[in-house]
């Protein structure tokens, strides 16, 4: 029994999650029992009353108080229990310490960015320390999204007109995925990020460097890093075909037409317009969806995502 | 046959005079300042009262099959309920949960 | 029980499943309450919103309503009421066979609705000649609150909703004011005119409620 | 004669004409009589009719989500037709299907029978929902060709403002679409107070129709906020008025209250009903007195009460406040105590019984054993901590399915089989009957257990793209719908089948004891001949058939040429 449960669930990598699993593997087993004991005592009255003739006479049963009182008041006992354990956890999951650490996540169609104390931002990927409370703080700049991290057995609806918060304490390094559970459209399955779980040496460490870009990769390979690290690649594919806004391949110097009826060279100003202010020069025959980068990305980053476009070319 | 009963004359103008004072009252009201909670409490309660004159006598619910009337106050029941429960999240929202 | 009535005893008007007038009197009645409960119910949720944003924004109710004619508000109480009254005595006259008097009433009570109508009317074409209109297109800048928006959509909403269901009911009346001239209801059977006068008493009963609660905010 | 029904009353007794020259079928013909209708038997058809069509419509789309779903990345269909097509799916199984399915096809055509009344209280009104139905549905069809709709059939602001696709029109449908079910809804109420035969008092009714009944109050309670919501949306869409529209100053979360206000109360809609079903086939199939009649018609209407206080359980991390989230998560679990009563109680019906394996039977016992999962599962993730790992999971869609489809449906099926010769006057093929309800339900479980799977891993719904780690467990789940469309292909084939070619029903083939029975297969156009009277308890199966007598009015006797009994 345990064993399929804990195949049935992601690793426990929180310290709320063996809260959560336990009151999981619990209501598993007793509903298991529960279950099996109404389908066996079926299973025996099939088999010892199946109809032996045609004018088969019954007797007439119409009630008997101490089972109708125990399955009455067993399952209310069931249900007490499940609730107050499951309030227990919630408790838990809903009081982040005070002594969390704090990193603002803004949800948007369809990326994650998460803000640090120390200003630093990261876009679809996220550096928290192991053993430490960290709590995030959300909001969404379009419509719903929910944060949702199954090793963590956390998850918080993200909304566009007021903060909501959820928080964790990671008990293991290495990396969890991050989804979006709550429907946001076309790239709603794309809106994926990663949680790196870092020993708090090597986070104290990433804090101090890990921000700063890296002068020496050269600028088309950091914008190749860009361009999956910042999620680019839910809506823009490098292959030509497309997705939600058009494929990188061969993009640069053509013309493109807009849905005022312009038509503009995909110069450098343009990529770099295209990304810091996308609504400004919609391209048609494309949705008007795409988040505008102004801030999510530093100077170097946004060059580097041109050099890389450049480069795509076949 | 049942006997369906017919309002007398007298009973449906003095039922709808009632009514006219109740809306002078409400409006009356409102010239004296009565302080926050309670003004709309006794605007609601003058409300209260001209619907359910309204219902006992021009609709008859005071002579009827008193089924009917209960049916009509499901209708209450359940929006009591629906506003109750949903006042409950929208009040609330930023006060947590208190530790146990 | 009455299947016993032979086919020719039974009045034109009883349908065949029914055993006699007053189980399909009866049962006719028993359905237009819950279908009243529904109507209830769906205004309800107006109500709801209502009450959830006036619980938000308790300030915006108290600077917006002042907007609002409390002056036409009132008299068109009054003139539902009225027009309530004479639909009761619509219903009495018909029981006692006065049929012309009944369709006397009736008329009184589709021009006491059009009365009602008509100042809806007017209010409303001043709320649009400032700018008020219902969400996005609000331009009116005499209300110093960030969702004064909010209060008139709630407040279209609920006059529109309401206003939609006079005219429904105006309609119905001239209905069984044909209906009457026709000869067609009488003391023996009246149920439409019955109904038709339940429905116009609950669109009565949410003006009653909301008179005081978008008009007299103070 | 019978002792038992010792009673002084002078009635005769009519004997069921076994195979009528005259039913309701043959009564009228064309296309007109039967699309304008007013005879409940009629329309019950014609409603069951536009159900299976929807089914059928609504099972092809699942199996094409099915199919999508076999790679992790793209396979057949990009990803707003992924998100239509679920969107579609669940619209169309909701509102199209599984609200009007029991009570609007099987309970229009048996509550009347089965109180002994001729019709529902208004006929009309009873047609006029039917047609209402299909104005519905063409609005939705017309929102399928006019662009489609991706919202989920939950249609959550602020997205479903936002969107470029028809949400308008899917809303009116929804809006049009809930007054056909408030119709049927009142009919049903009011028939139930005002039509019952003689004798057949509130202890002797069905609990079919207690069911029925419960079923119609929340109808009536619930659909009109359903209506209001929607009618918000598309105002929201068509004007901006800013009550759920956060960059209008709304708020999103108040439409999720409004929205599940009604659509918790609805999955009672859908599987109320389903319990009268299975309280008739299990008595009726045990031969024997159903156990608790009174523990099991109330639990009904506790259901449908208890029913509105929990729709915030959809709502634990949506953002409502933590308070409300609590009260909500206690109060969900206090409908599993009701629904457990019946399931209870259903069992203790077939202690000492005559069991028989028929069809209908053996779907009884499949939705004994696929409800109670789908139920269980209901209480883990109305667990708060568990909720929030496994809320818009496929745990969720499992749960969800196992409890419509494998409550509802099979419930459905178990009941279109247990009546199908009283419809139509024809048998069914009991062996195929039993080979496809094994197929169906093995199939059943090959599909959605691996969704508990999945989803207690984290696999999120409403995914047109997955990580790696769970194509297995997909892959598995999509075969699993292949063999379950097979089945019902296998289904709709012999039921077909058996109307041209099928033996010829006897009145009533199972020996049932309600009032249904009592008229000749299929049945009159007027149900029964005369107003019958009712002299024993629609589950008095500890006397032999032949002792059971359904008596007619005394004075209606007197002119007919009936065989005179005592008492
Ligand atoms: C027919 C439809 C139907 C039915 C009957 C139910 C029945 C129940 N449902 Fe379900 N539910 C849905 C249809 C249905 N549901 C749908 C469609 C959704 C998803 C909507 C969406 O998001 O798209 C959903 C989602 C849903 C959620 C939200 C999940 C989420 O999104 O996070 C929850 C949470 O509490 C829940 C709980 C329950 C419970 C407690 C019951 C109970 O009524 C179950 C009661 C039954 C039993 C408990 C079993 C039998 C009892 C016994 C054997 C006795 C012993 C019992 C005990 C000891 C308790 N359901
Ligand atoms: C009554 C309700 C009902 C029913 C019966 C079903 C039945 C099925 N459903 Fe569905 N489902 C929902 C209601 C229902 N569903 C809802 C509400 C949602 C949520 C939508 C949302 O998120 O907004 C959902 C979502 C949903 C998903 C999740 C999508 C996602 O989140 O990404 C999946 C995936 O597997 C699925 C699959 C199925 C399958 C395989 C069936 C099978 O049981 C279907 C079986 C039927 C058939 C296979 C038809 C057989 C007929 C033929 C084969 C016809 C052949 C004949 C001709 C062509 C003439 N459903
Ligand atoms: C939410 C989806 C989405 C994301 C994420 C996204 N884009 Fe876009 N992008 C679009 C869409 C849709 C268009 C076409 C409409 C427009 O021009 O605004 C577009 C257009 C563009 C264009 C102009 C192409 C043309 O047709 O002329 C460029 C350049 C671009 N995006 C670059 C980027 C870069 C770089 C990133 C990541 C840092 C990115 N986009 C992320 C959706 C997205
Ligand atoms: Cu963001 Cu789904
Ligand atoms: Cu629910």
């Amino acid at each position: 029994m345990n064993r399929i449960i804990e195949y049935m669930l992601p690793p426990q990598r929180s310290t709320v999650a063996s809260e959560v699993d336990s009151l999981f593997a619990f209501i598993n087993i007793a509903g298991f029992i529960l279950f099996a004991g109404i389908m066996i005592t079926i299973l025996i009255f099939v088999i010892k009353y199946r109809r032996k003739s045609e004018d088969d006479i019954t007797p007439v049963i119409t009630h008997n108080s101490i089972l109708e009182v125990s399955w009455t008041v067993i399952p209310i006992i069931l249900i007490l229990i499940v609730f107050s354990w499951g309030f227990r956890g919630f408790l838990k999951m809903s009081s982040p310490p005070a002594n969390a650490y704090e990193i603002n996540v803004t949800a948007a169609s369809w990326l994650w960015e998460f803000r640090y104390p120390n200003g630093g931002i990261t876009v679809n990927e996220v550096f928290v320390p192991v053993d430490r409370p960290v709590k995030f703080i959300m909001r969404s700049d379009d419509v719903l999204h929910s944060l949702y991290v199954p090793d963590f057995r956390i998850k918080q609806d993200v909304l566009p007109n007021r903060y909501t918060t959820t928080w964790f304490q990671a008990t293991s390094t290495g990396e969890a995925i991050l989804y979006c559970t709550e429907y946001c459209g076309t790239a709603h399955s794309d809106m994926l990020a990663t949680v790196h779980v870092l020993s708090i040496e090597e986070f104290e460490e990433w804090l101090e460097t890990g921000l700063e870009v890296d002068e020496d990769m050269p600028l088309a390979d950091l914008g190749r890093q860009t361009y999956t690290g910042a999620g680019c690649n839910a809506c823009h594919t490098l292959d030509g075909t497309d997705r939600i806004g058009p494929s990188f391949l061969n993009l640069f110097n053509t013309e493109r037409e807009l849905v005022d009826g312009s038509v503009v060279i995909a110069d450098e100003d343009y990529l770099r317009r295209s990304i810091l202010e996308p609504m400004a020069e919609v391209t048609a025959g494309y949705p008007a969806n795409m988040p505008s980068y102004a801030g999510r990305l530093n100077e170097r980053q946004i060059d580097g995502l041109i050099a890389f476009i450049k480069e795509l070319q076949d | 046959m049942s006997t369906h009963h017919i309002s007398t004359f007298a009973t449906l103008m003095s039922v709808a005079g009632a009514l006219l004072f109740l809306t002078f009252l409400t409006v009356a009201v409102t010239w004296i300042n009565i302080p926050e909670p309670f003004n709309v409490i006794v605007a609601i309660a003058i409300a209260i009262l001209k619907a359910a004159l309204v219902a006992m006598f021009f609709m008859n619910l005071y002579w009827d099959s008193k089924f009917n009337t209960v049916v009509f106050l499901m209708a209450i029941l359940f929006l009591i309920i629906f506003v109750s429960i949903t006042l409950l999240d929208t009040m609330f929202r930023d006060a947590g949960l208190p530790i146990y | 029980m009455g299947n016993q009535i032979a086919e020719k005893e039974k009045p034109s008007h009883l349908q065949h499943h029914f055993v006699d007038a007053d189980q399909q009197f009866e049962s006719s009645k028993l359905g237009m309450w819950i279908f009243l409960v529904t109507e209830v119910l769906m205004f309800g949720g107006l109500f709801v919103a209502y009450i959830i944003y006036r619980s938000w924004h308790p300030d915006l109710f108290y600077l917006a309503a002042k907007e609002l004619d409390t002056a036409l508000g009132a008299t068109n109480t009054v003139v539902l009421i009225a027009s309530s009254l004479t639909i009761a005595l619509a219903i009495r006259a018909v029981q006692l066979d006065k049929i012309k008097a009944a369709v006397n009433y009736m008329a009184a009570t589709v021009a006491l609705a059009g009365t009602f109508m008509v100042i809806k009317y007017f209010e409303y074409t001043d709320k649009f000649a400032k700018g008020i209109y219902p969400g996005a297109g609000y331009t009116y800048d005499g209300i110093a609150h960030d969702m004064a928006a909010n209060f008139f959509s709630i407040y279209y909403m609920m006059t529109g909703l309401h206003g939609i269901h006079v005219v429904i009911g105006m309609g119905l009346i001239i209905w069984m004011i044909i209906k009457a001239k026709k000869g067609a209801v009488h003391s023996g059977y009246y149920t439409p005119v019955e109904n038709t006068g339940l429905f116009w008493h609950l669109v009565d009963i949410i003006w009653i409620f909301l008179f005081p609660l978008l008009y007299l905010i103070d | 004669m019978a002792e038992s029904t010792a009673n002084t009353l002078k009635i005769r007794e009519f004997p069921i004409d076994e195979n009528p020259k005259h039913t309701y079928l043959n009564a009228e013909k064309g296309i007109m009589s039967w699309l304008f209708t007013v005879d409940h038997k009629r329309i019950g058809l014609l409603y069951l009719g536009s159900i299976t069509l929807f089914f059928f419509v609504g099972g092809v789309l699942a199996l094409l989500l099915r199919t999508e779903l076999l790679t992790p990345a793209q396979s057949i269909i990009d990803a707003d037709t992924y998100n239509q097509i679920f969107t579609l799916h669940g619209a169309i199984m909701i509102f199209l299907f599984i609200i009007p399915s029991i009570p609007a096809a099987l309970g229009n055509f048996f509550l009347p029978m089965m109180i002994g009344a001729k019709d529902v209280a208004f006929p009309r009104i009873n047609l006029a929902s039917w047609w209402i139905y299909i104005l519905g549905a063409l609005f939705a069809l017309y929102s399928i060709v006019s662009g489609a709709v991706d919202t989920g059939w939950t249609f959550y602001t602020p997205y479903s403002v936002q969107t470029g696709t028809a949400v308008v029109s899917m809303t009116l449908a929804v809006f049009i679409l809930g007054f056909s079910s408030i119709l049927t809804g009142i009919n049903f109420i009011v028939t139930l107070h005002k039509l019952r035969s003689p004798g057949l008092t509130w202890s002797k009714m069905p609990l079919f129709l207690w069911s029925l009944y419960a079923t119609a109050i929340i109808q009536i309670l619930a659909t009109p906020i359903l209506a209001i919501t929607v009618l918000l949306l598309a105002m929201e869409r068509i004007f901006g008025i800013g009550i759920f529209d956060p960059t209008m100053g709304g708020d999103p979360v108040l439409y999720q209250h409004f929205f599940w206000f009604y659509s918790h109360p609805a999955v009672y809609i859908m599987i109320v009903p389903a319990f009268g079903i299975i309280s008739e086939l299990i008595s009726t199939f045990s031969r024997k007195t159903i156990f608790g009649y009174w523990a099991i018609a109330l639990s009904s209407l506790a259901i449908a009460f208890i029913g509105f206080l929990v729709w915030g359980h959809h709502m634990f991390v949506s953002g409502q406040s933590e308070l409300s989230s609590v009260v909500f998560s206690f109060l969900t679990f206090f409908v599993g105590v009701p629904t457990g009563i019946k399931i209870f109680n259903w069992v203790a019906t077939m202690y000492k019984g005559s069991i028989d394996l028929k069809t209908p039977m053996l779907y009884a016992l499949a939705f004994l054993f696929l409800f109670t999962i789908g139920g269980l599962t209901g209480i883990m993730i109305g667990a708060l901590s568990v909720n929030v790992h496994l809320h818009d999971t496929y745990y969720i869609v499992a749960h969800f399915h196992y409890v419509m489809m494998g409550g509802t449906v099979i419930a459905l099926l178990g009941g279109l089989h247990y009546w199908w010769p009283k419809m139509t006057g024809r048998m069914y093929s009991e062996f195929w009957g039993r080979i496809t309800c094994g197929v169906i339900f093995v199939s059943f479980n090959m599909t959605f257990l691996p969704q508990f799977i999945m989803g207690s891993q984290g696999m999120p719904r409403r995914y047109f793209n997955y990580v790696d780690q769970f194509q297995g467990l997909h892959q598995f789940s999509t075969i699993g719908s292949y063999i379950l469309g097979l089945g019902f292909v296998m289904m709709a084939v012999y039921l077909v089948w058996s109307l041209f070619k099928g033996p010829k029903a006897p009145s009533n083939p199972w020996k049932a004891r309600s009032l249904d029975w009592m008229t000749s297969s299929p049945p009159p156009h007027h149900n029964f001949e005369y107003t019958p009277v009712i002299l024993h308890g629609p589950y008095d199966h500890h006397k032999p058939m032949r002792e059971f007598r359904m008596g007619v009015v005394k004075e209606a006797a007197d002119h007919g040429e009936p065989v005179e009994r005592e008492h």
